[in-house]
């Protein structure tokens, strides 16, 4: 008795479905009908080319800093696609593929990342918060949103996106804390890109995974190849029914890479090597993706082909839309609105205030 | 009309909403079995049971975040803050998130929540339990701050802020917690936020203040109308923001004096914004420059000092008489 | 390769060496001479009484709200022993055990207690941080001493107190896996007293040991009896090596048990009943160690009493002591002192106008 | 003396107190190999090694903290914060550690840290990259707070607040980052926290300013000048807290009349308080009401609209204008 090894109960595992290649193991294959794969396909290779267009637009000035998703397009897609549309998502700042997936259009998103916050209005109907900036903190948003839920009797999941460098954060722990004491049901979805700017993941935690960290709150952790699609989807729509079915949180760790830089305002080439990279290459999601339709008889390369283009058209329309859209946008006084439900009077006054001044410089 | 304690009112108040609407609920720490350590939560878990009273881990971030997790989902959650000098610990939530959420959805997401949390000296307590830094909050836009004085008006004030479709910052002065009674009617009664009350009225000097000092200001002024013969306005602000300049202005254009008393700190407190407003509104009444009576700028002290750092009776006449002959 | 369990490597370990009636486990024993044996009881017994003057002089309103240790006298005594003086300490606020054994003076406790925060200054030479009420927000100053510790090549260690209830907050987990990160020489003290006010450590996390959280960090953990003062000290002795060694940190859990009141604004009847206090009466780390000291022949019952004798006079008379300094102490004009090594313009003004008002109180 | 930028500026005042004092040591995330997201860092972890150029986690409250007990300990830690925005994670560690630890420990402890932080918009950020909250700080007593409007005080200021005994929140106006050089002695000068300075001399109106809008304001004050023939000073804050209000009072004493600029919310900001301390001391001597051009009391837009957030030239010549005619 006196002096023991402790055994926690763990339920701690590693999930891979798809090989590097795409190859498959049959036996760990997650049921998707062909619609639905060819629809995550679809989306993910929209976000990859709305990411490069952004980035190239931004270079030119259009639009300002945004956090690219390139390398991350399976842990994203593989995991919103085990939501249903009354579930609820709770985003971070790098998940574009994610909106895309549950209907935020690409106009908004443009907008959105050339300085207007009217881009940041989720469409009615769609269950997700808004792009939450300050790292971690919207995990507790998505614990009550959870809790609400469950009290609520509705059974309905809430899951909130974070990375690698979220779970140094104290509200990492109390999110994950409270969501464990009180049963919620939250899925815990952290894209473990390997970097947190230019901290990689190493540094960030000296655990030697990030699922692992599940075990502190009592609740069950799984880690996935998260450029494999599929892994993530088996994954994530496990915990989804537990969740669902009052079982409680999971913590789901994608072990993916970050293939662009952190944000536009940063360089890479400063803390991380090219072969790195090129590793990660490699692995490209996307590929492994249409590898595996590819097999599957789902798609044929040249229908991958077109569908490309088809997504490159969608994303220079909906720029040339979200363009005419800004002509009609940016009124200064717009600032004032949606502060408070009623404007105070002294919020009254200095919209009054600005717009005299706007009429007299006008002349 | 059964006369209450700050306590009970606040009590009352919670009870009456919860009844009312099935969105309301509370969470804190030690809200539920204990019914606070105040016992501003008493008799709540017992009737509306843990669902809706919900007793949390020491993580004041996670309350105000799941509070406001809960808030958008549609629920109106009071959460307390134990002490409002450990809320600091959840200030990125409010900063970040609470205040911000209706802004950055434009509208399609609102948080309609009440953070509670005594605030305040004179109770003889540890260090951290007697802060007044309301500022903190008044300065954040998507923020509402306001302090009641009485029991009668901490029920209105708690209904009107759990009925706000915004977040609502409640300090409750603890002194007052338990200090005096005051008939407080069964039907909810409510106050708009945003708007202060003359609670004496006076031509000679304009005494602002709120929370806790209500009390010693409204006794200042019967000091002063005795010994000085002067008659003092006294207002309670009850809303730090939205600030009700309306109500100030109509006071100082008729007095030119003013005092404004506040346990904060002297320097950015509260004081600082009436005055500008003041300076703004009604610079050319003035006939003297607006004293300030307030908590010192240092690190708010240990019980054996603290009658000393708090504002007085006597300090407050001091400031009157400064302000009267100046 | 799959799906597979992970297993992370885990050092998480149960201790406990003297039984419930204080009865040994020779192979376990460690090693501490009789003297040192000897003082560990006298102060263990010294801040038992204390406690209880204290309880009866904040009834009497001579002194304010104040946290007792009661029960929890192993766990401090215990880890503090295993410190040498160059070692610091970061305590929490129930820490007058520990306070005692390092050297701060009772009549210190008794005017901290008493609103005078003249009592909280620590000896010079004492290298102990004030008494701190923020939970668990003291736990990363210990880091960041220990951090200097390490960059400074002085082979001390830094020991932080703090109970259950602080595993919950941000901070607790901010500093762990800094600490683990930075390799720093820090030893984690939790005193799980089993309750956080009124909350049970079942409802402050869902985990089933608060030791198995250093997993999330990739620290060794171990939980001990925390009623066993030898089992206390063999782990921290241990802990405290492999800091010093370089080794890094590691969290242990004691488990204990609050006898007395939160604090004495509390009422525990609220929240607990008498039976759970009763059984853990029966686990008095006191009388567990009196057993152990007497069948070490280490002391008498009579010798025993005489100690209890000692240490009450001593703390009567550190009252009478602490209440002549009383008179002396409570200038309000002292609260200006120590905001900022040189007093700026404005603050001097606001001291100069009390000194003024206090003069024309006076008259 | 070499041009430089205030990035450039402020990693020489971090490489020369580095060099000079062993104990000087710098944290943060992504201020090591990247050398911080605006370069401020750059080459200080190759000279001066990991155990003083230290990544850290992304975790704020660990940051302030860890650095809070390198500073008790004996350390001069300059601390990080990515953004100001983000500082509010590590509010409660300021406010009740980093700030009380002298007074706690009646100076047995003190806490020789500096909080450098970003601030302010113009950069074409995202949300909570463009704010201006230094109210919060200068209201936390045991804080100090500064902040520089140029390279060259910028450097000088932050060698003060390196070698300054107590904790000093250092804002950076990342809008004059890399806007203008400025030449920059090679030897380190200091400049005295809570000391302002009159940058350009004037009889008629007192423009009263710090940070990014010193550099608009003396842009008006030229405007104003050419245009009404009207010589404005202006003055230089430097410190927010303590807050020079001798060298405000003189030049009101002279002018009469005032105008403050401030990015900061307009409520309970900075400008609130300027205007007590002047209807403090200065009463007798105003003119006209002081007038404020400040942030608005909205959540600081998006930059697609932050141009007008941010008091620009005009502004401040409007304001100037309404001061001068009332
Ligand atoms: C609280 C907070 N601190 C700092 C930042 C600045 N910042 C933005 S992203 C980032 C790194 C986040 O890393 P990770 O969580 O791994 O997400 P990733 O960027 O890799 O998707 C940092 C430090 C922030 N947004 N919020
Ligand atoms: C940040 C913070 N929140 C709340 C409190 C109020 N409070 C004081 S002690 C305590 C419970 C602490 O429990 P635990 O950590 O288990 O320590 P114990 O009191 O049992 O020694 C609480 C909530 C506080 N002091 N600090
Ligand atoms: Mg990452
Ligand atoms: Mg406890």
């Amino acid at each position: 008795m006196p002096r023991k090894k402790l055994k926690p109960k763990l339920q701690l595992e590693y999930l891979s479905v798809l090989d590097d290649k795409g190859k498959l193991d049959k036996d760990l294959e997650p049921k998707i009908d062909g619609k639905t794969l060819k629809r995550m396909h679809r989306v993910m290779l929209l976000c990859r080319r709305f990411d490069e267009h952004l980035l190239k637009w931004q270079r030119q000035g259009r639009v300002g800093t945004f956090a690219p998703v390139k390398g991350q397009e399976a842990s994203q897609i593989g995991s919103v696609a085990a939501l249903k549309d009354e579930d609820w998502v709770v985003p971070s700042f790098r998940e574009t593929a994610v909106a895309l997936w549950r209907g935020t259009p690409l106009t908004g998103l443009i907008l959105y990342n050339a300085g207007y916050n009217e881009g940041g209005q989720i469409p009615e109907n769609q269950n997700d918060l808004p792009i939450s900036i300050p790292v971690a903190s919207q995990m507790c948003q998505a614990v009550g949103i959870a809790y609400a839920m469950k009290i609520r009797r509705e059974k309905k999941v809430t899951m909130v996106y974070f990375g690698d460098g979220a779970t140094s954060e104290g509200d990492f722990h109390e999110s994950l804390n409270m969501a464990q004491v009180f049963n919620t049901p939250t899925v815990f979805l952290c894209q473990n890109n390997h970097w947190a700017i230019s901290v990689p993941r190493e540094q960030q935690t000296a655990s030697s995974t990030l699922a692992q960290k599940a075990l502190a709150y009592g609740m069950p952790g799984i880690q996935v190849d998260g450029n494999d699609l599929l892994a993530v989807y088996a994954a994530t729509q496990e915990a989804v029914e537990r969740a669902r079915k009052g079982e409680g949180p999971t913590l789901i760790e994608c072990v993916t890479y970050r293939l662009s830089v952190h944000t536009t305002a940063d360089d890479p080439s400063k803390y991380r090597s090219d072969d790195e990279v090129e590793t990660w290459m490699e692995r490209d999601p996307i590929i492994r993706m249409q590898q595996y339709l590819k097999d599957k008889k789902l798609l044929t390369e040249k229908q991958i082909k077109k569908i490309d283009e088809e997504v490159v058209e969608e994303v220079n329309k909906a720029w040339d839309e979200a363009a005419e859209q800004m002509e009609d946008l940016g009124d200064p006084l717009d600032m004032f609105d949606h502060v408070y439900a009623d404007m105070p009077p002294y919020l009254k006054e200095q919209r009054d205030a600005l717009k005299q001044s706007m009429e007299v410089r006008r002349g | 009309m059964a006369e209450l304690t700050m306590v009970e009112a606040i009590n009352m108040a919670l009870k009456q909403e919860m009844e009312a609407d099935e969105s309301v609920l509370v969470l804190g720490e030690d809200v539920g079995v204990d019914g606070g350590i105040f016992r501003v939560t008493d008799g709540l878990l017992k009737q509306f049971g843990e669902d809706r009273v919900m007793d949390t881990p020491v993580a004041e971030s996670g309350i105000v975040g799941m509070a406001t997790g809960m808030a958008i989902y549609g629920m109106k959650p009071v959460c307390e803050m134990q002490f409002s000098g450990f809320s600091y610990f959840a200030f990125h939530q409010l900063e970040g998130q609470t205040s911000r959420m209706r802004w950055r959805s434009r509208g399609r997401y609102t948080v309609p929540l009440v953070c509670r949390m005594p605030y305040g000296g004179g109770v003889r307590a540890l260090e951290h339990h007697s802060e007044s830094r309301e500022t903190y909050f008044a300065h954040t836009p998507g923020l509402k701050m306001v302090i009641p004085s009485g029991p009668r008006n901490a029920r209105a004030l708690l209904v009107s802020a759990i009925r706000d479709p915004d977040p609502v910052i409640f300090f409750e002065p603890k002194l007052n917690y338990r200090s005096f009674r005051e008939e407080v009617p069964e039907e909810a009664e409510t106050l708009p936020i945003g708007e202060s009350q003359v609670v004496r009225e006076g031509r000679d000097l304009t005494l602002i203040t709120y929370g806790a000092l209500t009390q010693r200001s409204l006794q200042a002024a019967e000091q002063l109308a005795d010994e000085d013969g002067v008659e003092a306005e006294v207002i309670d602000l009850l809303s730090i923001s939205p600030l009700d300049d309306r109500k100030l202005s109509e006071s100082v254009q008729k007095t030119g004096r003013v005092v404004i008393v506040h346990e904060a700190h002297r320097s950015f407190g509260p004081g600082a914004e009436i005055i500008a407003r003041i300076n703004e509104k009604s610079f050319y009444y003035l006939e003297a420059p607006v004293e300030r009576v307030a908590g010192y700028d240092v690190i708010t002290p240990f019980f054996a000092r603290e009658q000393d750092y708090i504002p007085d009776v006597s300090r407050i006449i001091e400031g009157a008489r400064r302000a009267l002959s100046a």
